[in-house]
């Protein structure tokens, strides 16, 4: 239960930063701690009671394990996620050259 | 201050919206795989596809598309860096402006840069026995590369070098895909022996998926790495 | 080989089309070849048409283009003819007119290339048998005439915009009715259509009914969306003019018959509700026509720019012509296709009168020009029996058509269209009076001293419709003939054309005998012009500044002004003034500009700021939580 | 026939993009001729797979794993379609490409560029709902990367378009993936026709929440109402071949999965339609409001293509055979002439060296063959007859009048939205052809050869406007295929 | 038709000029006799239209200036003839009235013609009130008209008048209506307070200006039969066309014509009258005038005959 509220918990603290953070890197960040959270919410869905990691190996049976598929997407969502946090942070870097500054109130040349 | 307010409020009906719901309607804990296709995996998984680590099962061989799509999404972002970062970087030959790093550092990195590449290796190599695999493997490998830049100021890879064991492991795993589908008829079948579980040349291609991916993602996260610390300030 | 094969109207429109693009490439490298290759087509057109005289034709001309499986189909029938005659003859007329008129205008290879093409299309308008190819060409002809107002450059910019977006939202409107009938009947074929309207619920057909009549309204420029006429005739290229009044305006009536009497049939129309006989949604397109017919009557009187009062006169006879075409009793209907006959011909003429005159003194104010007459005396005959025809002074065919209006309006007893229009029609005598007195009467302007008549490409169109004009007084029995049987085919009781003399129309109620009417016109023309001429000695002519300063020398007074044009019925424009202020362009403009004013908060909402967006994001899917919550 | 099973669409481009970098090294101008040879191989493969899936669905089990348990490919005449149309505007927009690209790096963008459109392809043909945000995935950081690609006079705006795009984008992707956990936690399985049999006895408050989340995730790249900010910003900053590929490619795959997941998954859930119907109108009315007072051709244009969308919106969420179609044919319509006007504008900003629409005073004189392929472009947004516009437009009208009284409303609406269209293009279209230049000289057409894709993209529209039958063809079982559902059609369930 | 009714009908062009001639006389005389003077003799007009056309010096400004006169006679003679004139209704049974009320305008928009022809101000300024007094009057007199014709459920004059020897006059079945048509009559007379467009004082006769010698003279029959003929119009419609006794008699038909001169001439008088104790409105105040009162009472009478023959 606690990994739920945990999840709920990240995923709310990424929406704030990206909510209220003006600056642009902290808003990174709160996309990834809400990748975070949604990665937690995934494993704590897959979670059984009693279960261990869904390797049967050494004598565990497969009634034990907990269900891996989310496991799986998690693995797959984290290198996402790393990707897409490098490829915003270059893209910062390229913005701070042409604007000074990573405020995103002022990061706004285009609008209407 | 209003905005403030109304962004709490969001947040605080988003937090109470996912958290009561799962809390309600999927209890924590609850043993679910019955309904769903992870028995399959579950009970099935270690024949099916002779990796004793069912995650990688999963990961590698019955969702392995999902993994080439995961690999191009890395492959993608790291081409991205290179095509957002093109041009801004430092001139060749010098140096960083950064401060350069204390003896202990370089020694210590000059000692560990080979040990850390070893256990990249080992990570991916053994991904379908132990937890682990390509992607915590390849980054490892990419965390010695960055050792490197931390400790020497005018260290940088050979691009082409690079460039090319990126995509020759790519392929790799494409040909793979390629040649399950000519020999069997279906993309990224197992088309080697499975072997028997818990040894290490077992689980049909999971080993050479791994291994190229393993390779790649080292490859590309150094590049991501390189990229980002050759912009000239 | 037998030709009649190829009178077949999907053929004309054929030629036409091929023609517009084969003259545009000739056109491109020859003026010659331009003139003469549309021609050429507009008279092949044209004589196709003429040909299709009495026959009754109907065919599939496309595959099915919608996923329904809906196929297009044109054909002739005494109503489609009615119509196409008259646009194919004016089209061609008009072609020949523009020759010297657009010679070395501004893309002028364009203008005949589009001039075919919306002759093409308007052709296409009334020989379409099915409400998709009806529509499609209804578009073409809006875009190709929104084409032709703006090829006078960018002071015609404004009009042609608001032109095409009333046109549009005509159009569009029209498509909804459309898609409703075909959406409701499952077919859009007009006969197939008609067959099943009846035992449809009312208020279906109203609805249906009336989305469809405001594109017609709008095209006819009538009542809430005349605002477009007057900019778009009056910007219009001079050559196009004549078209655009004389025959697209006709097609928003026809195409009022169309689905007022084809599709939908007069008894499902009495069905939908009645008031005197009369079906109440006839009622009220005749009302709004009368409205029209008598509003834009007193806006032409304000007028001194010759095109916009030429425009604003085009709007209300059109309204004469909704008038009878509502009211839809035997009379009315014959009265209201013979006076878009009329109207087509006396329009045209006046338009062409116009354009010829503002080719030659460079302006369209009609206070600038003067004492015209004598330099141009063909113009001003023309356009002379022409403003009688529309004043429907009744030695020329324009009585005959209001008399049959008003005769019908008064046989049902309509105590508010009648006077209306019969006061609108007092008001053309003051407007056309007005651009006969600036243009022709009164004071020579020096400049203007040695005008003369345009070349003969001019007037030959000029004097053909003046004589058909005059021709039709007599013998108003002829286009009758062929109106009555366009009223059958309508299943409306034809009017009686008095098949040995065509002379006489009318019925119990009244009646007109034009031969008689004519007879002794020419006899008091006899015993006047004996009076005139015996009686006295011969007159003798004296110079035109003679009148006004009694033999002084003129070059002392030659900065007086000497002709009494402008603001020419000052005196009563005081009155109608603060009526005529509250004028619907303004509406529509506000409507415009608040919209565009609008517009510009809506785009606010893209701030440009990132964070807004994620605003935007988080309160959409909080809002969606709330709904997935509570309300699902 | 030849038989090319749909994976290697996905296969062969990823091969290439890992390839492309090795042989850059040793020939450098390959990228180009390697993607344009690869981009063909789609174009092929797609076109077969169309062929196919016309008589039965083609479905191609990934790794030998039947569904639910493995991936799966199922190319209906929708998906297939799509992918055709993907692979077609790509490689149009591939010979369109070159001078645009000149200032970056062209290897990395021809990788990026086939593996957007394998991504893209991807979206349409999976059968598997994590493997369409994987897909979703790579397509979304293709496409952040081609946006920044721009470089030179459009970079300030290209990168500011960039970082807002990619933060929505992200956010967009954490909640599809939300929802697509809540899925899983609900029913157990990912395979969407799996899913959509197990759908009506799951949790209907977890499904409900679930649908929200993926709403919200996938209208992001759909470009929904309030959740579109990004989308003027990356067709303006965008350089021109990529604007063409987002209107073109990136949104029509990102429309096309949240068609599907609402209609498949979720058995054209009411609720989801309404939400749909309600904000599809709003996007329709804001898109095109929003561009009748703009300055910017391209801006001008990517709210058009808001409004657009938004149309597809209203036109999907009617829910009967005629309106799919009709929305289906919008889609193909919109995907057509929108490229052709992005292009077109991407030539005239290109000579021009402005995107200031009042800069295109008299371009009809200047740059003739290019005024008149976008005025094609236009007259089929607009919907002028003659043009595929008009006959979306009516098939969308016929349809949504089946739906009673609302369908009505809608359909006055949907009228209402067109002539504000119809108004801001006929602006400038008009500026361009009756206007007089400031400035008589004639400037340079494009060349040939990106001249090429655009008089293919005109003949399309003219093709789409002429003889809809064509299209009727494909079109007619791709919608019922929406209707019916995913259930009854994947073999393998 | 017969040798007689050619005849006749050239008979009666004859004689209502003359006839008009002699009403204009006697109204100069009755005018001067209000206004306590001795005035000319009745028979001047006879003199004075003999005196231009007989005179030696005339000029013309164009041939459509000469249109001017031709056409005022050529409609007021048609009109005429259409026209029932006590008994004698030679083509009336053609007379429709809306087809009158059109002929009337011939004559009107002829004179117009060669007022504008001649290049004058005074006669623009004249056509331009003839014009709008026109259009003022026609509003409440096309709602009578209306009001009649519904009454009499016909648009034939000839029927009006027989069907009003049937039942009563339309005076008195229709008072209001008679009353506005009288005012609508003062100002088809152009008597004051309607004379605008001729105003002496002010536009110097207005469309007349420019006419002297023959043109002045044929513009006076024009003037004299006009008279008649709207005198007539307005006994036909609602003083039973002057039919009291048996019309197939031809003393009946005698009397009839008698009777009809005296009733035209009753409504001229009471024209002149009132000519000749009014000043003269100015043209909008006129336009203005017609406008309101009279078109009120016309919608009144309209409605009343709504009401009436809806019974």
């Amino acid at each position: 239960m606690i990994y739920y509220m945990a999840a709920a918990f990240l995923i709310a603290i990424g929406i704030y930063a990206l909510m209220l953070k003006k600056n642009m890197i902290k808003m990174v960040i709160g996309l990834s701690l809400m990748d975070s959270g949604v990665n937690l919410l995934l494993i704590s869905l897959g979670y059984i009671n009693g279960g261990t990691a869904p390797i049967l190996l050494n004598g565990v049976k497969p009634q034990e394990v907990v269900d891996p598929l989310p496991q799986a997407l998690v693995l797959t969502n984290v290198v996402i996620g790393v990707s897409v946090t490098a490829l915003a942070l270059s893209v910062i870097i390229r913005v701070y050259k042409h604007y000074k500054t990573l405020n995103s109130d002022k990061v706004r040349d285009m609008k209407w | 201050m209003i905005k403030k307010s109304i962004a709490l409020i969001l947040i605080a009906i988003l937090f109470v919206a996912i958290f009561f719901t799962l809390a309600n309607d999927l209890p924590f804990g609850d043993n679910r795989t019955t309904t769903g296709v992870s028995d399959k995996y579950i009970y099935h998984g270690v024949n099916d596809t002779g990796a004793s680590n069912l995650v990688t099962a999963i990961v590698v061989n019955y969702r392995g598309f999902d993994t080439l799509g995961e690999v191009t999404v890395l492959f993608v972002a790291a081409t991205g860096v290179g095509a957002v970062l093109y041009n801004m970087g430092r001139p060749a030959g010098k140096k960083r402006k950064k401060t350069e790093a204390s003896l202990i550092v370089r020694t210590g990195s000059r000692i560990l840069f080979p040990m850390m590449l070893l256990f990249g290796a080992y990570i991916f190599v053994h991904g379908h026995l132990t937890p682990g695999g390509g992607f915590q493997g390849g980054a490892v490998i990419a965390t010695a590369f960055l050792f490197k830049y931390v400790s020497d100021t005018r260290y940088h890879i050979d691009h082409n070098k690079f460039t090319a064991t990126e995509s020759v492991v790519g392929m790799t795993f494409a040909l793979v895909g390629i040649m399950g589908l000519l020999l069997t008829g279906y993309f990224l079948f197992n088309f080697l022996p499975n072997g028997s579980p818990g040894e290490l040349l077992s689980a049909g291609i999971i080993p050479i998926i791994y291994v190229a991916i393993g390779i790649k993602v080292g490859a590309e996260l150094t590049g991501i790495l390189d990229n980002m610390m050759e912009v000239e300030q | 080989m037998d030709y009649t094969a190829f009178i077949r109207p999907e053929y004309v429109l054929m030629l036409l089309f091929a023609g517009a693009l084969i003259t545009y490439f000739a056109g491109k490298y020859s003026s010659m070849a331009r003139y003469s290759l549309s021609l050429l087509f507009s008279g092949l057109a044209l004589l196709m048409v003429a040909l299709l005289y009495g026959k009754n034709t109907l065919s599939v001309w496309t595959p099915s283009i919608t996923p329904n499986g809906i196929s297009m189909y044109v054909g002739t029938n005494p109503l489609t003819w009615f119509f196409a005659i008259i646009l194919a003859s004016l089209s061609f007329l008009t072609i020949m007119y523009s020759i010297p008129i657009m010679k070395g205008k501004r893309m002028e290879n364009w203008f005949y290339t589009l001039t075919l093409l919306l002759m093409g299309s308007m052709l296409g308008v009334v020989f379409s048998s099915d409400l998709l190819s009806f529509f499609i060409f209804w578009e073409m002809m809006t875009l190709s005439s929104y084409l032709l107002v703006t090829l006078a450059g960018k002071r015609s910019d404004k009009a042609a915009l608001n032109y095409m977006i009333l046109s549009t939202m005509g159009a569009y409107s029209m498509l909804t009715g459309i898609t409703m009938l075909y959406v409701h009947f499952g077919t859009t074929e007009f006969s197939l259509l008609s067959a099943q309207i009846p035992g449809t619920p009312v208020n279906f057909l109203w609805l249906s009914l009336g989305l469809v009549a405001v594109g017609f309204l709008v095209k006819s420029a009538a009542l809430p969306f005349y605002v477009w006429a007057a900019p778009a005739y009056s910007e219009a290229p001079d050559g196009f003019t004549p078209l655009f009044s004389g025959a697209l305006s006709k097609l928003g009536a026809y195409g009022l018959f169309l689905f007022m009497y084809v599709i939908v049939g007069m008894s499902a129309l009495i069905g939908m509700g009645s008031f005197r006989g009369v079906s109440s949604f006839g009622y009220a397109i005749a009302l709004l026509g009368s409205i029209t017919a008598f509003i834009a009557t007193l806006y032409a009187i304000r007028e001194d720019d010759i095109k916009r009062l030429l425009a604003y006169s085009s709007v209300s006879q059109v309204g004469y012509i909704l008038m009878g075409l509502g009211i839809g009793t035997s009379l009315s209907v014959a009265g209201s296709l013979y006076h878009a006959l009329n109207h087509a011909l006396f329009k045209t003429v006046l338009f062409m009168g116009a354009g010829a005159i503002i080719q030659l003194t460079g302006t369209r104010k009609m206070s600038e020009m003067g004492g015209l007459a004598t330099r141009m005396p063909i113009t001003f005959l023309t356009m002379l029996i022409s403003i009688f025809s529309l004043a429907a002074i009744p030695m020329t065919s324009g009585f005959g058509s209001k008399w049959l209006i008003y005769e019908a309006a008064i046989n049902k007893g309509f105590v508010f269209i009648a006077p209306l229009a019969f006061v609108a029609s007092v008001g053309s005598f003051l407007y056309s009076f007005r651009l006969l007195q600036a243009v022709f009467l009164g004071q020579l302007p020096d400049g203007l001293k040695d005008a003369k008549d345009p070349s003969l490409l001019v007037t030959i169109p000029m004097i053909a419709l003046t004589s058909i004009t005059v021709l039709f007084a007599i013998v108003p029995g002829v286009p009758l003939g062929a109106i009555a049987s366009a009223e059958s085919y309508m299943g409306i009781q034809p009017i009686q054309v008095d098949s040995l003399f065509y002379f006489r129309i009318g019925n119990s109620f009244g009646a007109y005998n034009a031969l008689v009417v004519m007879t002794i016109l020419l006899f008091a023309m006899l015993v006047a012009m004996i009076m005139f001429a015996f009686a006295g000695s011969k007159s003798k002519k004296v110079d035109q500044h003679d009148t006004y300063l009694s033999g002084e020398i003129y070059e002392h007074h030659s900065d007086l002004g000497l002709h009494y044009a402008a603001n020419f019925y000052r005196p009563i424009e005081r009155m109608f003034e603060p009526y005529l202020r509250l004028r619907l362009e303004r509406t529509y403009d506000a409507f415009g500009r608040g919209y565009e004013l609008l517009s510009e908060g809506i785009r606010r909402v893209y701030s440009g700021d990132v964070q807004t967006y994620v605003y935007y994001v988080i309160g959409f899917l909080g809002m969606l939580i709330i709904l997935a919550g509570w309300w699902w | 026939m030849v038989n090319i099973d749909p994976t290697l669409m996905i296969g062969i481009p990823l091969f290439m993009g890992f390839l492309i970098p090795s042989v850059a090294i040793v020939w450098k101008n390959s990228p180009r001729y390697l993607a344009g040879f690869t981009i063909l191989f789609n174009l092929i493969a797609s076109t077969l797979l169309l062929i196919r899936s016309l008589n039965a669905p083609v479905i191609s089990v990934l790794g030998g794993w039947q569904p639910p348990y493995g991936i799966v490919f199922v190319a209906g005449p929708l998906g297939s379609m799509l992918a055709l149309l993907i692979s077609s505007m790509t490689m149009l927009t591939w010979f369109y490409l070159p001078p645009h690209i000149k200032e970056g790096n062209e290897t990395k963008f021809y990788m990026l560029f086939i593996l957007l459109m394998a991504g893209a392809t991807g979206m349409v043909l999976t059968g598997d709902l994590f493997n369409l945000f994987v897909f979703t995935e790579i397509t979304s950081i293709a496409s952040f990367s081609l946006l920044a690609y721009s470089r030179g006079k459009d970079e300030k705006e290209a990168v500011e378009a960039t970082i807002k795009y990619m933060i929505i984008g992200s956010l967009s992707s954490a909640f599809f993936l939300i929802g697509i956990a809540l899925l899983y936690g609900a029913t157990g399985t990912l395979n969407m026709a799996d899913l959509a049999s197990k759908i009506p006895s799951a949790n209907h408050n977890l499904v409900m929440m679930a649908l929200a989340m993926i709403i919200t995730g996938l209208g992001i790249e759909a470009e929904m109402f309030p959740l579109n900010g990004w989308t003027p910003d990356a067709y303006t900053g965008a350089t021109h071949p990529v604007s063409v590929m987002f209107a073109s490619v990136v949104v029509k795959a990102g429309f096309f999965a949240l068609i599907r997941v609402v209609f498949l998954i979720f058995g054209a859930a009411t609720e989801a339609l309404q939400i749909l119907m309600i904000f599809g109108l709003l996007t329709l009315f804001v898109g095109e409001s929003s561009a009748l007072r703009q300055t910017d051709l391209k801006r001008m244009l990517a709210y058009s293509s808001i409004g657009q969308m938004g149309l597809l919106l209203v036109a999907f969420s009617l829910n009967n055979q005629t309106a799919l179609v009709g929305g289906l044919y919008a889609m193909l319509n919109h995907a057509i002439a929108k490229g052709l006007l992005f292009m077109a504008a991407g030539s005239f900003i290109f000579a021009l060296g402005t995107r200031d629409i009042s800069a295109l005073n008299g371009m009809g004189k200047r740059m003739p063959v290019t005024s008149a392929l976008f005025t094609i472009g236009a007259f089929s947004i607009m919907g002028l007859p003659f043009f595929g516009g008009f006959i979306s437009k009516i098939v969308i009208i016929a349809g949504s009048m089946q739906a009673g009284t609302e369908g009505m409303l809608v359909a006055i609406l949907i009228l209402s939205a067109s002539l504000i269209e119809l108004v801001y293009f006929l602006r400038v279209v008009h500026r361009i052809w009756m206007r007089e230049p400031e400035d008589d000289s004639r400037l340079k057409e494009a060349p040939f050869t990106q001249m090429f894709p655009m008089i293919v993209l005109a003949a399309f529209v003219f093709l789409m406007g002429i003889y809809p039958q064509a299209f009727f063809k494909v079109l007619i079982p791709a919608a019922q295929e929406l209707l019916r559902g995913l259930g009854t059609m994947i073999g393998g369930a | 038709m017969s040798i007689t009714d050619i005849v006749a009908i050239i008979g009666m062009a004859v004689f209502v000029p003359l006839l008009g001639l002699l009403f204009m006389g006697i109204a100069r005389k009755i005018t001067a006799r209000i206004q306590n003077r001795i005035g000319p003799p009745f028979y001047q007009q006879y003199i004075d239209v003999m005196k231009l056309f007989s005179k030696r010096s005339n000029i013309s400004h164009s041939w459509v200036f000469d249109i001017g006169p031709i056409f005022a006679v050529v409609g007021m003679l048609t009109t005429m003839l259409f026209i029932p004139m006590g008994g004698f209704q030679l083509l009336s049974f053609d007379g429709d009235l809306i087809v009158i009320m059109y002929l009337m305008v011939i004559s009107g928009l002829g004179i117009a013609l060669g007022a504008g022809a001649s290049g004058n101000p005074n006669s623009g300024i004249g056509v331009m009130r003839a014009l709008v007094l026109m259009m003022s009057y026609e509003l409440p007199f096309v709602l009578i008209l209306l009001s009649v014709m519904l009454y009499y459920n016909t648009t034939s004059l000839a029927e009006i008048v027989s069907k009003q020897a049937d039942m009563a006059w339309a005076v008195l079945a229709l008072p209001l209506s008679a009353i506005v048509a009288d005012i609508c009559l003062q100002g088809q007379f152009g008597e004051k307070p309607f004379d605008q467009p001729i105003a002496p004082a002010e536009v110097a006769t207005g469309p007349m200006v420019e006419y002297g010698g023959k043109y002045l003279g044929m513009l006076m029959l024009w003037h004299a039969i006009a008279i008649i003929v709207e005198g007539s119009l307005f006994v036909n419609l609602f003083l039973g066309g002057g039919i009291v006794f048996d019309p197939s008699t031809y003393v009946g038909m005698a009397l009839n014509f008698l009777v009809w001169i005296g009733l035209v001439f009753l409504m001229f008088f009471i024209a002149l009258l009132i000519n000749a104790v009014m000043p003269r409105y100015r043209i909008d105040q006129a336009f203005a005038f017609y406008w309101k009162w009279p078109t009120i009472l016309a919608i009144i009478a309209l409605i009343y005959v709504m009401v009436v023959s809806s019974w």
